[in-house]
């Protein structure tokens, strides 16, 4: 290649990053794709919609996050630690940043209500607060599994006035409530939008979901700048769907930054998956040699996917991004560390990339080397969990 | 013109109504014996799902089915080792979602339905805009590639999908998935718009579970696909006769109507 | 009175606020009150303290909070609402603010441990949050009774390396925590520093305490002059020993807006209470003609005490402020009613001055009259509780 | 000079060591039968707690038996009705939280005290800074006003404390709340601190609960105050004779001693 590549821009005409992504969706669906898209272009290139959405996510969704400079965990690893502070933001996650754009946009095309997948829960409580804001009514599709383990955060959903419709379907799990409410969206696509919950599904929702998203890199960078601290060596986030991730590595794709995506090992859909179509895109999934979806398994709800957003399967493709895996083992003790060490209780899924820290540090990562972690959400959904598994174990 | 398109368009100069019933492939051990049954009671051609995990555009009743089948160990190769035994005399169509296929392999796959007399297939989750490859894997086969228009298709698609698809144009009759039994649907006016810009058959699905739906439906197209309908009689334990008895029900309906 | 009074400024020398405050603990608690005084008056002097205040409630406790107009709230209730955001501060209330003042003082004066006491837990885990930040060491007292009802919190606390003792005395509960804190911290004065929660306590602690959280005040009163807004006619906050109140209070002390602070009924010192000492300050208390403190009874944890902060016993008494209170079936429709309408469910203890804010709509407070409502928490915590108590209704 | 002092000085004079126990008004209802045996077993003065809800200084037998005394509705009033019967020809003391007198009426409840032959107060949570008031409401009814000094109270502070104590100086003999019984104390160092700067007489108090303590007490101070440990047998129902013998268990010790 003679010119530099630029990554992480607009995908192709047809959605793709690469090889990846596409829009592999039902006839009846093609419509509100294309209109979502068309919708999505004209408001991104409106600076009215734009300040709106930056306007909203400082004002209601706690923006900018900070960036802590994590010392002591620093020290204990060896390593200068930055964490984007995630956590901080209303509903406790990264999610918001993305449900508030679509539900701004929801409203911009003159739609009504919402639906949206969710598994643990947490994308599925950030379009309720998002959908309740703007009075937009909303419905969550949760796997009937998933309602029983988190019966607290179907109650949470209730409380901010959306519905929250067990699927009973396949494993029922996260995957399912995703066909269930692309299988809803069929029948109600003129007054309903689907706030898909990551950088997954049909074209352009693996686009716009990078797109709301990136405004964790974009503050990231501009922080570290401040700081003086500049390009960190590392930018880590975990990976379920690749929203966070995604997000965080817009703001240095295009640096010296090493980009590093941590999978769980039970859904590690780049380590030990192979490419296919599925939830409307064309991407990196575990499936069996016939092309069956199989269940993912982690300990974090938010990483129990089979699947990765195309263009982080495209990232790893061009060698951009590097996707590594964590055990379900690793990750209590990486949460339990920097709780005690920094006072962060963060979510199963970001201790994913903290016990990756753990791992490399002295090995792939030499002393001194500066780290950029995406500490996508806190663990006080976690809590109930974790205490259970260490009860177990003694 | 594929020989499936042929065959429909005589069937469609001779003044009959198509039907066109759905079986889930390798749902039960005697899943042949079903699709004989209703070869035998007058279907005009056969759909043979291929079952996949993650059917989106499926309702529950179809969900099942592709359950059931992946348990007993269904796969596009068994599938096409058990149509090799089979000899019903009209054409089947494959109906499955496309990660199915692109794990047997594009050409590999049509190659092998091609082999057991499958001549058409649908894939709903593979728009035109993704299926050039299918297409062509296809189109040397002799494998029609039949594509839907939903009521929510605007216009010009509409003209589109209307030229690409070959056999038949598959009219959704209702924005929902397959298996709702609502009874308002949209099947006219999907297919009014697919017979303002082309003259290919018209076959209207999704929102076809009764006789008499299908005696409604039948004046504005050319057939109807009945597929949850029927699987969730043979969910139930429908024997050969009762898949007999309900495609009769449906051709009579078809046949006595002079539309 | 001919200069006009000035509110909220230091207490007298011996830490009083018109006649309530002061300092009445064991000889053996003087010593380590009087250079608590010390170094606070010192710290709070030197630039160099002051700025790391502001920077680790800046990078580290998420400051600034938002303030954020609630638009449909005020729609329904004919009212312009505006909310600081403390729900959004670093483990959900503004009990971060006071918490990371005391541990950098905890420091300043060379000690290396903290203890606490806690009702619900959220000073406790705020608690061992900002100790873990510093590594210093930390035991939190908790009412036996409410280790049971909250023993998520219980474990939360652990996670951040703090050890949590239950308290079996009295009533078991928040009042009993702070009486075994305050017996705790006789035995290890040396080298062990009380991090007190609220703004009650002796001198210095309601006026240390309210400093470190006048910072909400002052954020707001800058943010509504950003917005355009000037001084809301009303400020209001809910009052459990009376902190999130003093602290935003304290941005508006010296202006005209009215400042309402809501009580809960069963814990409500100003309404039902009387003068009296008790945890080292005289202030208004519940209690029987004998002076026997009485248990204050409250659906919202955090407003379970049957004192309040001697400040607002002044504030009363000089009429600057005013103390209502709300009963507990008030609380739960008002949690509801901010969920649905906002996306923001609020802790009980908040859901008491939304509640306040339903009752007096087109009553004390006419149509279009601004009010800045202190959102002092977020509801996370009491998400189990709201349930059970719902269900136990339907 | 209060009588108490009057009196508790001429102890010193004679070279007797003080013994004080401690009883929690209204723990029971023969709690003054209690307080009798123990002026007859030889105590030089009597604690009388006043029961108060949150005795901060207070562990946890002290609290229990204040729960008790509440529990049985024992108020300043009650304890003063009771008090008015008995006649042990020993100076009383009271011991109580500010609340208690505040909510009686701090001269009030000093009239009512001093009517049933209280001759001192310890208010404990009522440091000299704070307590002009109740000191003077005192001081026209011969009521001493007897403050602590704690093993962290610096030199100044001694100062101030001990030229304001009445009666004797309240030396804690532990940075601790009452009822520990760890070894170590800081006795010692605390009563020579007041006697660095004053001659009122030096009682050590919280870190005394065995005659052994006592004893080793004894050179370096003029009476000992036990609390808990006496209150501790009280609530596992301990009898007057017990008392007695406890507190004699103590003279014994104070009394054999050479100091
Ligand atoms: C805190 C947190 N981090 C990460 C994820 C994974 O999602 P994504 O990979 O889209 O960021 C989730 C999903 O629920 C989450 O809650
Ligand atoms: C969210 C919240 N608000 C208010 C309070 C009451 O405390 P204060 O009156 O000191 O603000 C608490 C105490 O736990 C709390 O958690």
């Amino acid at each position: 290649m003679n010119s530099p590549e630029v990554f992480m821009d607009k995908p192709d005409a047809s959605g793709r990053f690469g090889d990846f992504g596409g829009r592999f969706v039902p006839e009846a669906l093609m419509t509100a794709c294309l209109e979502l898209e068309t919708a999505f272009r004209e408001a991104w290139a409106d600076d009215a919609f734009v300040s709106e959405f930056h306007e909203v996510l400082h004002t209601f969704g706690g923006r900018p996050t900070p960036v802590t400079e994590l010392s002591r965990l620093s020290r204990h690893l060896g390593l200068r630690i930055f964490a984007k502070r995630e956590d901080l933001a209303h509903t406790g996650s990264h999610k918001i940043n993305n449900v508030v754009g679509q539900t701004l946009l929801t409203k911009r095309m003159g739609k009504s209500r919402v639906i949206a997948e969710t598994g643990a829960g947490q994308h599925g409580v950030a379009t309720a607060t998002a959908a309740a804001r703007l009075g937009l009514s909303c419905t969550v599709y949760m796997g009937e599994l998933d309602t029983q383990r988190q019966a607290l955060n179907v109650f949470r959903m209730e409380l901010l006035g959306a519905t929250v419709v067990p699927v009973t379907s396949g494993s029922r799990t996260l995957k399912d409530a995703v066909n269930e409410a692309m299988r809803e969206w069929v029948s109600c696509v003129e007054d309903t939008h689907y706030c898909l919950g990551s950088v997954m599904g049909p074209h352009p929702f693996p686009w716009m979901v990078r797109e709301f998203q990136s405004i964790i890199g974009r503050e990231a960078s501009r922080q570290l700048s401040e700081m003086g601290v500049g390009t960190p060596d590392v930018v880590v986030a975990c990976v379920g769907g690749g929203s966070n991730a995604a997000g965080i590595f817009a703001g240095f794709a295009n640096t010296d930054a090493r980009l590093v995506g941590v999978e769980a090992a039970g859904g590690a859909a780049i380590a030990t998956g192979s490419p296919g179509v599925l939830h409307g895109m064309r991407s990196m999934l575990i499936q069996d040699e016939f092309g069956q979806i199989e269940e993912a398994h982690s300990i974090s709800a938010g990483l129990d996917y089979p699947g990765i957003g195309p263009e982080h399967a495209f990232l790893a493709d061009a060698h951009r991004a590097h996707y590594v895996a964590i055990g379900d083992d690793d990750v209590i003790p990486a949460l339990q560390l920097l709780s005690e060490l920094e006072g962060i209780v963060p979510a199963l899924e970001t201790a994913h990339a903290v016990a990756w820290l753990i791992r490399e540090a002295g090995n792939s990562l030499a002393p001194g080397t500066s780290v950029l972690l995406n500490l996508s959400g806190r663990g006080d959904k976690d809590v109930a969990q974790v205490r259970e598994i260490l009860r177990g174990q003694s | 013109m594929t020989s499936l398109e042929v065959t429909l368009r005589k069937l469609r100069e001779g003044g009959r109504r198509a039907f066109v019933p759905y079986f889930m492939a390798g749902m039960t051990g005697d899943w042949l014996r079903h699709v004989e049954a209703a070869a035998n009671a007058g279907a005009d051609a056969i759909e043979i799902g291929l079952p996949f995990s993650d059917p989106m555009i499926d309702g529950v009743i179809i969900q099942q089915a592709a359950e059931r089948a992946l348990e007993r160990g269904t796969t596009l190769a068994s599938v096409v080792r058990d149509l090799a035994t089979l000899d019903v005399g009209v054409p089947l169509l494959a109906m499955t979602y496309y990660n199915v296929l692109l794990h047997g392999g594009l050409e590999r796959s049509a190659a092998m339905l091609a082999q057991v007399n499958v001549r058409g297939a649908i894939v709903p989750d593979l728009p035109p805009e993704e299926s050039d490859e299918w297409a062509s894997a296809c189109a040397s086969r002799d494998v029609a590639t039949i594509y839907l228009v939903a009521p929510s298709t605007p216009k010009e698609r509409v003209t589109v999908i209307a030229q690409r698809t070959q056999g038949y144009c598959y009219a959704q009759g209702r924005m929902a998935v397959t298996g709702t039994t609502s009874e308002e649907g949209n099947g006219a006016a999907v297919a009014a718009a697919v017979r303002a810009v082309s003259d290919v058959p018209v076959y209207v699905g999704i929102g076809v579970s009764t006789p008499e739906q299908a005696a409604n439906a039948a004046p504005y197209c050319d057939g109807v696909i009945v597929g949850s309908a029927l699987v969730r009689r043979l969910l139930d334990g429908a024997t050969p006769e009762d898949v007999e008895n309900f495609v009769k029900s449906f051709r009579t309906v078809l046949d006595a109507k002079n539309n």
